[in-house]
């Protein structure tokens, strides 16, 4: 691919377009939370808000991990699978405690992120498909550790983790707030973001300008299997069951939709942290208003995809990929 | 360009050290799918009882001739650097498509239909990549979402099939192992010539290589990119109405997650996810290599359950792109 | 998906339940209305069920993480151990042209006699095709195939599931009097399962219970994560849904961790009645937070065999067997769960 | 086929006798002009690039377009070419107004251009990228035999004899740069464009370069050269546009200009006159090596090179195109994975080969392929030049702004970095300024060994003086340097001995009075000699001055 963009983008353009270009997903958000509040006043409600923060979280924690991912011009499959890992471990020893079993959790999907990474990195296997492969073999082991079926959690903390508030806001939602600003702080404040940006912008510069790539893109697939099983508990903690044939499916398109409708775009060399909320947010206000209103699955899936391709085309910044 | 111009020589005195046996590594290197494909039949034959049999290499091809199409229109959309994730979603519609027509219409409805739906949904996502420049992954993931919103439309939220009729021509087209392997053949062939052989298959190849370069060439750059989507959701509606003609109704559920599966045989076949690298060759390797080891996997390990089925599964896509990351190593630099 | 999951069954639990009251039939369709299908009528070679060389095909269209398709396949197996004779067996994992595939294969394999639990009801052509060149006998269990019974398949044997929405529509009226504002949760799109579920109970609706109002009718693809999203977000919509049809245990086991969040007690406030009968949701119906759970047998074992022995025998298989599914209320769901009788 | 259909145009004969070529020149000198561009402005975010400029080119005659890194050169071309729009100004072709909206649309109305970075497609064949677009066919499909016989022989007058099969990326950049020349001009254009061709060729391609360029004029095709090299300018062009910040400065006739002038115009100052070189002291030899190379073997490209670099050293790499002198610098650095061979620094052997090891042992490699290797170009200029010293500007891992800026601010004015701001994007810098930042990347890292591919390439006069006045500074800090240059004159005046490769195998070293151009060349000549394969090279060079 090339770094430049082509001739049309490099044409000058009106400032007000760029500007809406950059803060296009606010402004998006903003609109759509207008309607859904005009067609509902019910909308605002703090039991609705909070039910839309609880649904967010997980696909949140996730989408954080998969913009890392993305930006060193990755992608990474395996997240649903992992949080069906955190599924699977969950209930194995949440007689431990909360702690141990949120930490084997967490170990497993380092784990897991660290496999795919090292496939990305070492072997250097395309991450689509070195990531699908760990999506197939990790849900079907996750079923193998604890048994396919879904198991009824019990334990107070983690049912209080998953469905209880702090002023309001749902815990999950505080967790993955707190994940969002290490987040940001990691992209735009440490060594460590400015190598994963130059990584994904130019891996062969990056290694001859002596950069720790190999180590970069490790880093960054474990972040995201971390990420993920942070989710997996979440997940786990709200439904208060663990089903590891099921849960987290699906989870890894709705994180990158995420990512890519925040202007994170897919050709790496650039990780916006915010964007990433709000596109999160975009998504889930856009599920929220077509399940309300009663849309039938088929209208629901045209008017999310024609939202998906409204949102990113009204935010990205360069189109490749 | 004088007529008598000298004769190229080979190769570049650098390259003259290259010795046979390394010539031979690197042949087998460029065609790492099909050297595994090989090895795994070899092996497959001598002890998996029964795999070499007719009925079940029928079975094979027979059931997956169709699908295996989907890689196809993919390793032209990969050439470019692009991704189209709609292809499961628009093979099911095309069954559905063609069931409908085929019951209303007849045969030649059964067939157009779906390629004139193909064709303008596919339009629809060029115009999106190559004018509008929003980005492939996003642009055919709401594809995959639309394209099944539509069909569970036409369906009545699905609860509606369309039955090719019995006596209908159109199912002749699906019938027997080997029309449908004759049809992906011969399509597969013209996808070869397309790509190695016309001005539209280089421009192809040449954007996924570098696309400002292509730009700067004076390349009908957008044109191709656009029409390259065209092509893959066409052949997907495609070979989801010839599906439907095997399978003798529309069903609604089917080609969930067939995308995935097609870009990796793509990716398994050799060629680049970035682009500018890839044959049709390798995605034809790409296709049977796959099926074969979806077929010994359900030969071997069936019965200790789903679970055990899946992982065995991961794990050996697992294995193979990691040999053939590890048998590419060498060819590349850095 | 047939059933969604959730249940703590597993293989465990799957154990196969071959009591008399778990394989009784309800109703051969034609009871005594004429001959049943035999292996001289269909064409087929005699074959003994009994002989250990006897290869029987067991094609199942989904992943056995789901209880109902673990408890099903355990049965067969279970039984097939017990007749003695050799069972081969593949998965399609939700996928129409695999399933077409792996029957082939069975086929290739030396199977004489297939058991094809559809993953669709249109869409097996090739493979029956295929099974009926070759004269190998197909019976298909809980899904129904198009074509014609005794030439194309043998026979159908399975839950009427029109019939089991019936009487969750009979249960919900009873709980609400008749009165009620209805959330359903549907199941996949495009399932026959989930088609048949859905025009069962509204049908009934319409036809008996004019007050009972359908106020939202969403998809949660019988998933419970998403069975619990959904409803979320419908209870938020429409804070007076005083009653749920879940289309299967797993989404209805959502709704109440749902309810539950959005501070309603389920079974006092709303009431719910769902299908499947797994365990988990059996036990809430002694617990007071559903209404009824309509069981969907999954124990094809016994009755499949017996089918097939009738078939090669003089007695014949009638084309459609309805096999007998439980119902759990109140009343007696605590005393199936001691019996065992739940998967 | 434009070549078929022209037998004797430039791709048949590319090298005319002299006295046709000046005898059209003259004739053509008063002829009407074949593209005039009147008022050009174009501004990018609110940067002028180009600022009323005004560019007439005639048929058969060569003109030079030359200023400063960032005067505006490459973006000109742009705009005339089609790549970007124009803001103000109008282009008339052959006098009807025209507005080329893609390069494809000036491709078709006789405007050939070769862009300053080679702008072909890596993984394709080289016959593919010669053919691209306007590919021979049979019956409707390509005839890839006919494509390839093609491609060989027209290959072969331009000094690339190669397998046209191979991928275009097998080939060195000097390689790349003649096919990308070769397919501009086998369209049969009007104009053609060529910005900064030479700056990867040596000597042998620069003459067949000249070559192309006089057949090209002979047929009366307009020409527009861009070079930062004063000795090309002079040999070749006719006449001249002067661009400063985005301004022509000048236009008119060249011969008149003196080069003082001319460097005059350019800078808006007169440059220094040339340093003397600093006597360095000949570095003790049986002093420790700064870096001590031994056996460095790449399988087909490298055969067992090895060489000491002492402190305050400055050796040369010199060779032909593809004799292997950028694949021993990125052995050496640990880029490219070597058969065999060690590597010592100040006698402590690198045990683990990798960038990220040579870097922190001071060992740091500027690459010749910028684009590809050197920028990362949606990073800011603040941010790619402290890229590889993050570490040492940061706290805890966490970036320190203040740390960060000073280093900066001190490189950005030591090298004269010319950007709109520290937080322009790098990929919007002009090619020189680029390099500049490259440069900075690897000071701020205060290394013990620097080696520079192609250090010059695409840097204009005053910065060239600059770079060159800086190596010296750099060893007489200490530094040992390795310098590989193209330019023979280069080559010589910045080393103090030149190890000449060939083929991958080091053939002869350069020492004390033999440091010359002429006995570089002589070296380099010599060497073609004996041998099996070696004849194969000297039909080439047949092939190419014919
Ligand atoms: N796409 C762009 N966006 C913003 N600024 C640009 C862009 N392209 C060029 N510029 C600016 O325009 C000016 C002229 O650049 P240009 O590349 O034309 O210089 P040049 O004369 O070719 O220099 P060199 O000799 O180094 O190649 C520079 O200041 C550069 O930073
Ligand atoms: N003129 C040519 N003809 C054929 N092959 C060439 C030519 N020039 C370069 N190559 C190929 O390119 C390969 C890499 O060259 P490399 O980059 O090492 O050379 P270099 O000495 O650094 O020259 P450059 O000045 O191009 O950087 C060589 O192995 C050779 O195969
Ligand atoms: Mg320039
Ligand atoms: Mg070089």
């Amino acid at each position: 691919m090339s770094v430049l963009a082509p001739a049309g983008v490099l044409r000058g353009r009106a400032p007000a377009l760029r500007l809406l270009r950059r803060y296009g997903v606010y402004l998006a958000l903003g609109v759509l939370f207008l309607a859904a509040v005009l067609l509902d006043a019910g909308f605002l409600s703090a039991g609705n808000v909070r039910i839309q923060l609880f649904q967010v979280a997980p696909t949140l924690l996730v989408a954080l991990g998969m913009a890392l991912v993305i930006g060193t011009e990755g992608i990474d499959l395996s997240v649903g699978a992992v949080i069906a890992l955190a599924a699977a471990v969950i209930p194995l020893y949440i007689g431990w405690g909360l702690p141990v079993a949120l930490l084997v959790a967490v170990a497993l999907g380092a784990l897991g992120g660290l496999a795919g990474g090292a496939m990305v990195a070492f072997a250097r296997v395309q991450p689509i498909v070195a990531t699908l492969a760990l999506m197939i073999g990790l849900r079907g082991l996750a079923s193998l550790v604890n048994g396919a079926s879904a198991k009824p959690v019990t334990d107070r903390a983690l049912l209080t983790l998953g469905s209880d508030a702090f002023l309001g806001v749902p815990l999950t939602a505080w967790l993955a707030a707190a994940c969002v600003a290490l987040t940001a702080v990691l992209v735009h404040r440490t060594t460590f973001g400015r190598q994963l940006v130059a990584v994904g912008d130019n891996r062969r510069a990056a290694r001859l300008a002596g950069l720790p790539v190999r180590r970069v893109l490790l880093t960054v697939y474990l972040l995201s299997g971390v990420l993920a099983a942070l989710a997996g508990a979440v997940i786990v903690g709200h439904g208060a069951e663990a089903d590891p044939a099921n849960q987290g499916r699906n989870i890894e398109l709705d994180a990158i939709t995420a990512v890519v409708v925040g202007g994170t775009p897919l050709a790496g060399g650039s990780v916006r942290v915010l964007g990433t909320v709000a596109g999160a947010l975009f998504m889930q206000l856009t599920a929220a208003v077509l399940t309300q209103h009663d849309v039938p699955a088929s209208l629901t899936k045209i008017v999310e995809a024609v939202v998906i391709c409204a949102a990113v085309y009204a935010s990205q910044e360069r189109g490749t990929r | 360009m004088t007529p008598t111009a000298p004769a190229p020589t080979a190769t570049a005195p650098a390259l003259g050290a290259e010795t046979a046996a390394e010539r031979l590594a690197a042949r087998i290197q460029r065609h790492g799918a099909l050297t595994v494909l090989a090895l795994l039949v070899l092996l497959a034959s001598v002890f998996s009882p029964g795999f070499a049999s007719t009925d079940n290499l029928g079975a094979i091809l027979g059931n997956n001739a169709f699908v295996w199409l989907l890689a196809l229109g993919l390793t032209f959309v990969i050439l470019t650097g692009g991704i189209d994730l709609s292809v499961g979603s628009m093979y099911a519609l095309g069954g559905v498509l063609a069931a409908w027509a085929a019951e209303r219409y007849g045969t030649w409805a059964a067939l157009l239909l779906p390629l004139a739906v193909g064709a303008g949904w596919g339009c629809v996502h060029g115009l999106l990549i190559a004018r509008a420049r929003t980005a492939p992954f996003i642009v055919t993931l709401a594809g995959l979402l639309g394209a099944r919103g539509l069909l569970q439309l036409i369906t009545d939220e699905g609860a509606d099939t369309h039955l090719v009729p019995r006596g209908s021509a159109f199912r002749a087209l699906g019938e027997g192992t080997w029309t449908p392997v004759l049809i992906s053949a011969a399509l597969f062939g013209l996808g070869a010539l397309l790509l190695t052989r016309t001005r539209f298959g280089a421009t192809t190849t040449a954007i996924g290589g570098n696309e400002h370069a292509a730009t700067l060439m004076g390349l009908p750059v957008a044109r191709t990119k656009a029409l390259v989507y065209v092509l893959s959701a066409t052949l997907a509606c495609a070979a989801g109405a010839l599906g439907g003609a095997r399978l003798g109704s529309g069903v609604t559920t089917v080609g969930v997650g067939y995308e995935l599966t097609a870009i990796a045989a793509v990716v398994i076949g050799g060629t680049l996810l970035t682009g500018g690298s890839g044959s049709v060759g390798g995605t034809v390797a790409g296709v049977l290599l796959l099926s074969v080891v979806h077929n010994l996997i359900d030969r071997s390990a069936s019965q200790y359950g789903s679970a055990v089925t899946d992982t065995v599964n991961g794990g050996f896509l697992a294995a193979v792109v990691l040999a053939q990351a590890l048998l590419n190593r060498g060819r590349r630099d850095e | 998906t047939n059933q969604g999951d959730g249940g703590p069954s597993g293989h465990s639990a799957a154990a196969p339940d071959n009591t008399a009251a778990a394989q009784q039939v309800v109703a051969p369709s034609a009871s005594a209305a004429g001959p049943g299908c035999t292996a001289d009528a269909y064409g087929a070679p005699k074959l003994d069920l009994t002989d250990g060389r006897t290869v029987v095909g067991f094609s199942q269209s989904e992943s056995t993480s789901n209880p109902f398709r673990a408890a099903e396949t355990a049965s067969i197996e279970a039984e097939a151990k017990k007749l003695g004779v050799k069972l081969i067996e593949r998965n399609a994992n939700a996928d129409v042209n695999a399933q077409n595939a792996q029957i082939q294969d069975l086929i290739a394999q030396g199977a004489q006699v297939l058991i094809v639990a559809p993953e669709n009801s249109d869409g097996l052509g090739p493979a029956l095709a295929a099974a009926k060149a070759k004269k190998i006998p197909v019976l298909t269990i809980d899904r129904s195939v198009g074509g014609a019974a005794c030439s194309d398949f043998v026979a159908f044997i399975g839950s009427d599931f029109h019939g089991q929405a019936e009487i969750a529509a009979d249960d919900l009226a009873a709980a609400t009097g008749g009165q009620a504002h209805v959330a359903v949760l549907q199941g996949t799109p495009g399932n026959n399962v989930s088609a048949d579920r859905t025009k069962g109970f509204t049908d009934r609706l319409a036809a008996k219970y004019p007050n009972m109002r359908v106020v939202a009718a969403q998809t949660a693809n019988f998933d419970q994560t998403e069975g619990q999203k959904v409803m979320e977000q419908l209870l938020q919509a429409h804070p007076d849904i005083n009653a749920v049809y879940a289309e299967n245990d797993g989404m209805a086991l959502g709704a109440i961790q749902a309810m539950r969040s959005a501070g309603k007690t389920p079974g006092k406030d709303i009431k719910i009645v769902s299908i499947d009968g797994i365990r988990q949701a059996v036990q809430g119906v002694v617990d007071g937070q559903l209404v009824a759970d309509i069981e969907t047998n999954p124990r094809f074992g016994p009755l499949a065999f017996q089918s097939l022995k009738d078939f090669y025998g003089t007695a014949g298989v009638q084309p459609k067997v309805i096999i007998k599914d439980g119902h759990f209320g109140a009343d007696n769901a605590k005393q199936a769960l001691d019996q065992g009788l739940v998967y | 086929m434009a070549q078929a259909e022209r037998p004797d145009g430039p791709a048949g004969a590319p090298a005319p006798t002299e006295p046709a070529a000046a005898e059209s020149a003259v004739a053509l000198a008063a002829a009407a002009p074949v593209l005039a561009a009147r008022g050009i402005g174009k501004s990018f975010a609110g940067v002028h690039a180009l600022r009323d400029v005004d560019l007439t080119l005639r048929p058969g005659r060569v003109h030079a377009l030359v200023g400063e890194n960032g005067a505006g050169k490459s973006t000109l071309i742009k705009v005339l070419t089609g790549v970007h729009r124009l803001d103000t100004g109008r282009i008339e072709l052959a006098g009807r107004e025209r507005e080329f909206r893609t390069p494809l649309e000036a491709q078709r109305a006789g405007v050939s251009t070769v862009y300053q970075e080679v702008n072909l497609v890596p993984m394709m064949s080289v016959a593919r990228n010669l053919h691209l677009g306007r590919e021979p066919r049979r019956r409707g499909l390509l005839d890839l035999r006919r494509m390839h016989r093609e491609a060989a022989a027209l290959l072969l007058r331009y000094g690339v004899d190669t397998d046209v099969t191979r991928p275009l990326r097998e080939l060195g950049l000097g390689a790349q740069q003649m096919v990308a020349l070769a397919r501009a001009v086998q369209v049969e254009a009007r104009v053609v464009v060529m910005d900064e061709p030479t700056s990867s060729l040596e000597p042998r391609e620069v003459d067949t370069l000249f070559s192309v360029v006089r057949d090209l004029t002979a047929h009366g095709t307009a020409v527009v050269y861009v070079s930062h090299r004063m000795d090309e300018l002079y040999a070749l062009c006719d006449d001249v546009t002067v661009l400063r910040d985005g301004r022509a400065v000048h236009t008119g006739e060249l011969a008149p200009l003196a080069r003082r002038d001319l460097v005059g115009l350019m800078l808006g100052r007169t440059l220094l006159a040339a340093r003397e070189r600093a006597a360095r002291q000949v570095p003790d030899p049986g002093a420790r090596p700064a870096l001590r190379a031994r056996g460095l073997s790449v399988r087909h490209r490298v055969h067992g090179v090895g060489f000491d670099l002492h402190r305050g050293e400055v050796l040369g790499l010199g060779g032909l195109l593809g004799s292997g002198r950028s694949e021993t610098a990125k052995a050496v650095v640990g880029a490219l994975g070597a058969d065999a061979g060690t590597v010592e620094v100040d006698g402590r052997r690198l045990a683990r080969r990798s960038p990220a090891a040579a870097v922190r042992a001071g060992v740091v490699l500027l690459p010749e392929d910028r684009k590809a290797e050197g920028i990362v170009p949606g990073l800011s200029v603040r941010e790619n030049i402290v890229l590889a010293a993050l570490p040492r500007l940061s706290r805890a891992g966490m970036v320190s702004r203040a740390r960060q800026d000073a280093v900066v601010e001190t490189f950005m004015a030591r090298l004269r970095i010319k950007a709109a701001s520290p937080d322009q994007k790098v990929a919007d810098l002009s090619g020189g300024n680029q390099q500049k930042v490259l440069l900075a990347r690897w000071l701020c890292l205060a290394p013990k060994v620097l080696l520079l591919d192609e250090p010059t390439r695409g840097i204009d006069v005053g910065a060239r003086a600059e770079v060159r006045a800086l190596i010296d500074e750099l060893a007489a800090d200490g530094l040992g340097v390795l310098l590989i240059s193209s330019d023979p004159e280069e080559l010589t005046a910045g080393a103090d001995r030149v190890l000449v490769l060939k083929d991958g195998a080091p053939v002869d070293e350069l020492t004390g009075d033999r440091v010359t151009p002429d006995d570089l060349l002589a070296a380099l000549a010599h060497e073609t000699r004996p041998g099996a394969g070696d004849e194969k090279t000297d039909d080439e060079k047949n092939g190419a001055r014919r």
